[in-house]
């Protein structure tokens, strides 16, 4: 049952940082959500008993997309509008 | 009900909530952030519906990791484009930048070689 | 014998595509001309193979489905192995001579080419419905990076809208099989079909179905998912766009008519197949009237690649719940809109670029007095016009009108307004192209004449698909080949 | 009328994850009529490799994996055909993060060990190329980040080779078994392991060079070309 609780926290994490990356009005804050995400991902699959993937999932699907969407979004600028100088 | 048929559904949420951040959201990088949790949301669907008796399966999990590097592959792709594309035109959304100029016609065309 | 045309034609392609990554521009065209000749003949050997021995199931490294990955080795997939390796050299030739050496970017274009035509080559042999994925990625990337090369702000636009529609229809597809592994434990279509067919599972889960005809019907541009397709096709360099209108969204489609024809019986319906076949119907006449409406050139022909592809669709409807012999006729009939829309809308792109670069303009106004210096290129170009139209003895013509029948005999009398309409509108936009070319414009007389080889291509393109027509009956007699399913 | 598209869009949106759930659960109501992990499970030993997950993706499913690393390649031409030729050196990319220099310090060393261990993992517990060469890329990029100019990931031949080397090796692997009469990526009987293993060292390297070279190829270059027939 206690299985049930902690996956089912999981999930509703995931769901959340989810909504949090789409939702966040900070474009900088919603790379990080989405780095959050990446993480939990990796927990998950650790949960599906898929280790290969969760090491994936941390070294490609967080780590290095994480790094390339922040600098993108560095070079962006953190919010819409116009470029920086 | 298993475990592993739980995360099925998560992926079939998250599908969804990608899917709404992606035909909403204008500008790129967001858009390709909402690629990227749906696609999360399909691997998770391959996995656990695969797994749904509660014994691993390796040839799902392969295929999920192809899927991740393809993935991986693709949003890098888009990164190169979209941030070449901010510097050429300033822009972050595939909005056109109003109607183009009116164009003269070819009375003033000159001779070109092949590159045009 | 057949095994190593196997290997060289799977090898090919890859081999080529790091051997020009590794030279510079000139060094690669040189390389890629021995390439080209390599794969002709490799494709043309393949045909030969299989129209006198029959098909076969060729398995990778050895292993059989469903734990490796088969190739499905049919009459129709040599036709269009030998159908890409035709347009394919005639767009690496034309790419040869068109293409600036002196830009540093150009000697990219060369791996992309190869790495597209190996993504074709997957697409037409796959059995495997997870390898069929990986190469639509293979395609979708890239052409994309083919639209993308060296471009301005339009340019990136185009491809990255082209990209984002790509990634969505893959990934939708990707779903549907994700969903098909998880109810038949197989990744092979042939052994999901063998289990539909015996009863193993009940039919009727049409869900994942309709998500994989969905991201592959969005990869083909169909009505209304087409807004892609124009500015992608319209602002790429000519080559390019040539091969991206003739196979590029060719691939998409095969894969789509290949689940329908398999599993559209078993988890199809009636109204899913009408309302493929509409949204078709409205394409062909939609893209039509928008063709006639643009004023670029080559935003009127990828107008008109809207609509050829609407044609297309119509198989969906002609081949469910009908009998085997009216279904047999409407495959045929699509199988030759594809590999003649392949060779005019190449020759009509082709000979586009010719007609843009003579002029200087890309507008359809400017094209006015061309009709006195160029008879090579606009003459393709009307050429392929009249097989886009349906005129007799065109490719066109044998294609629609066995779609034609096909109707008839099926019951379905409605097709028969899109395919009337679709050729009187085809008609129009190309003669408006046309007019604006014999309006007589004496104060310029600065056109620049592009080499010879340019024009002739087109022109060859532009009579093979006018002479399909004549010899429709030995091309589509390759469909009915024997073939010799695996042990199982 | 914005509000309204939105409300159109969640309904949309939530009519498909509906009906995927519903779809989920009809599918999973009933077992799968193949038994692929049972079959896999008898040819284990016949791949060469003890790790179920490696055998299918350098073995029974290698063509998969082989057109995987070309779209890889893919995405690092079209990153490098747009890359800045001018200067990796650029001042604005250095950051002089004392944070980043101890991260550096520690942690780059750290996680080359790590991708060794991961390369060398593959064959029996969870591990391989593919995370080998993505901890390989991020060492890169944090060294990166720390200011290192990093000259061979300039867009020349150094770059190009490396780019293709793991392609190429898969690739004469795949074709040469051809060549010998046997089907195009079949390992010839009692080299499976070693072949799978230099596939996978040689492609640890390849997938770590594309990924640093697409996160390195900022594209800042005013290299471009007009639409054809328009004028500069």
């Amino acid at each position: 049952m206690i299985e049930w609780f902690l996956d089912g926290m999981l999930v509703l994490a995931l769901l959340t940082t989810a909504v949090a990356v789409l939702a966040s009005r900070n474009l900088f804050r919603a790379v990080v959500m989405f780095i959050a995400f990446g993480l939990l991902m990796a927990l998950a699959w650790v949960r599906l008993q898929a280790p290969d993937i969760a090491l994936a999932e941390a070294a490609i699907g967080a780590g290095l997309t994480g790094v390339l969407l922040l600098d993108a979004a560095r070079h962006l600028g953190y919010s819409r509008g116009g470029r920086p100088e | 009900m298993t475990i592993h048929l739980l995360y099925a559904f998560a992926g079939v949420a998250l599908c969804g909530i990608g899917l709404f951040g992606f035909i909403r959201l204008d500008h790129l990088l967001r858009k390709l952030m909402a690629f990227n949790l749906m696609g999360s949301g399909v691997f998770l669907v391959m996995v656990g519906l695969a797994q749904r008796g509660g014994q691993p399966d390796p040839v799902p999990q392969a295929l999920v990791l192809t899927g991740i590097v393809v993935a991986v592959a693709a949003t890098a792709l888009a990164v190169v484009l979209i941030r070449r594309y901010y510097h050429l035109s300033g822009q972050i959304t595939l909005a056109e930048p109003g109607r183009e100029p009116v164009k003269k016609p070819a009375a003033d065309a000159h001779r070109e070689g092949p590159t045009e | 014998m057949t095994l190593w045309l196997m290997a060289g034609l799977l090898f090919t392609p890859l081999a080529w595509a790091v051997l020009t990554l590794l030279v510079d521009f000139r060094m690669g065209r040189a390389v890629t001309w021995l390439g080209i000749l390599v794969q002709v003949l490799v494709s043309l050997g393949l045909w030969a193979a299989v129209a006198s021995d029959g098909g076969f199931y060729y398995l990778l490294g050895g292993w059989q489905a469903p734990l490796g990955i088969e190739l499905r080795v049919d009459g129709l997939a040599v036709t269009f192995v030998l159908l890409t390796a035709l347009v394919a050299a005639a767009c690496g030739w034309h790419a040869s001579v068109y293409l600036d050496p002196g830009k540093s970017w150009h000697r990219y274009f060369w791996p992309l080419f190869w790495f597209l035509w190996a993504g074709l080559n997957v697409v037409w042999l796959g059995g495997d419905l997870f390898n069929l994925y990986v190469g639509l990625e293979l395609i979708s990337l890239a052409a994309v990076g083919l639209v993308a090369l060296g471009g301005q702000a339009a340019a990136l636009r185009a491809a990255i809208r082209y990209l984002m529609a790509a990634l969505l229809g893959s990934l939708a597809y990707l779903l549907g099989v994700a969903l098909i592994y998880g109810q038949f434990g197989t990744l092979s279509l042939a052994d999901v079909t063998a289990l539909l067919s015996d009863g193993t599972v009940a039919a009727g889960q049409t869900f994942p179905l309709v998500l994989m005809l969905f991201g592959l019907a969005l990869k083909t541009a169909l009505f209304p998912m087409h807004g892609w397709l124009p500015p992608a096709h319209g602002i790429a360099k000519s080559p390019v766009s040539a091969l991206l209108s003739a196979l590029v969204v060719k691939a998409s489609f095969y894969i789509a008519a290949r689940l329908w024809l398999d599993l559209g019986g078993h988890l199809g319906g009636y109204e899913l197949a009408q309302l493929i076949g509409v949204l078709g119907g409205l394409a062909v006449i939609w893209g039509s009237w928008l063709a006639f409406r643009q004023t670029k050139l080559k935003q009127v022909v990828a107008y008109s690649s809207v609509a050829q592809i609407g044609y297309l669709f119509l198989l969906f409807p002609l081949t469910w719940g009908v009998t085997d012999a009216i279904s047999l006729q409407a495959q045929q009939g699509i199988t030759l809109q594809v590999i003649s829309h392949a060779l005019a809308k190449a020759a009509m792109f082709l000979a586009a670029g010719n007609l843009i670069m003579s002029v200087g303009s890309n507008r359809v106004d400017a094209l006015a007095g061309v009709s006195r210096f160029l008879p090579f290129s606009l003459f393709s170009f009307g050429l392929a016009g009249v097989s886009l139209m349906g005129l007799p003895p065109t490719g066109g013509f044998a294609a629609k009108w066995l779609l034609l029948q096909a109707s008839l005999a099926s019951g379905q009398w409605w097709w028969l307004g899109v395919l009337l309409a679709g050729g009187l509108l085809s008609a129009a936009y190309v003669f408006r192209v046309y007019q604006a070319s014999f309006i007589d414009n004496t104060d310029t007389d600065h056109f620049f004449h592009p080499p010879k080889s340019l024009e002739v291509i087109p022109l060859i393109l532009a009579l093979l698909s006018l002479g399909l027509g004549l010899v429709a009956e030995p091309v589509l007699s390759v469909m009915a080949l024997p073939f010799e399913g695996s042990s199982r | 009328m914005r509000a309204l598209s939105v409300v159109t869009m969640t309904a949309v949106c939530l009519a498909f994850a509906g009906l995927l759930g519903l779809a989920v659960w009809h599918i999973a109501g009933s077992p799968a009529p193949v038994n692929l992990p049972g079959l896999l499970a008898e040819n284990l030993d016949a791949s060469g490799v003890e790790h179920p997950i490696t055998a299918v993706l350098l073995n029974f499913r290698s063509y998969d994996t082989l057109l995987e690393i070309g779209v890889l390649v893919i995405a690092g031409i079209a990153g490098i055909s747009m890359a800045k030729t001018t200067s990796l050196e650029d001042p604005d990319l250095r950051t002089s993060d004392s944070l980043l220099y101890a991260l550096q310090r520690w942690f780059v060393p750290l996680m080359l060990v790590l991708a060794g261990y991961l390369l060398w993992a593959g064959s029996d517990r969870p591990g391989g190329a593919f995370q080998a060469g993505a901890v390989l890329a991020a060492s890169g990029v944090m060294m990166r980040l720390g200011g290192i100019p990093m000259d061979f990931l300039r867009p020349g031949v150094l770059l190009r080779l490396g780019l293709a080397l793991g392609f190429t090796v898969f690739l004469l692997v795949a074709v040469a078994s051809a060549l010998a009469g046997e089907a195009f990526l079949a390992y010839p009987a009692g080299f499976a392991k070693p072949l799978i293993l230099v596939i996978e060292t040689v492609l640890t390297f390849s997938i770590a060079m594309v990924l640093l070279a697409l996160f390195v190829s900022a594209p800042v270059n005013r290299a471009q070309e007009p639409e054809e027939g328009e004028h500069e």
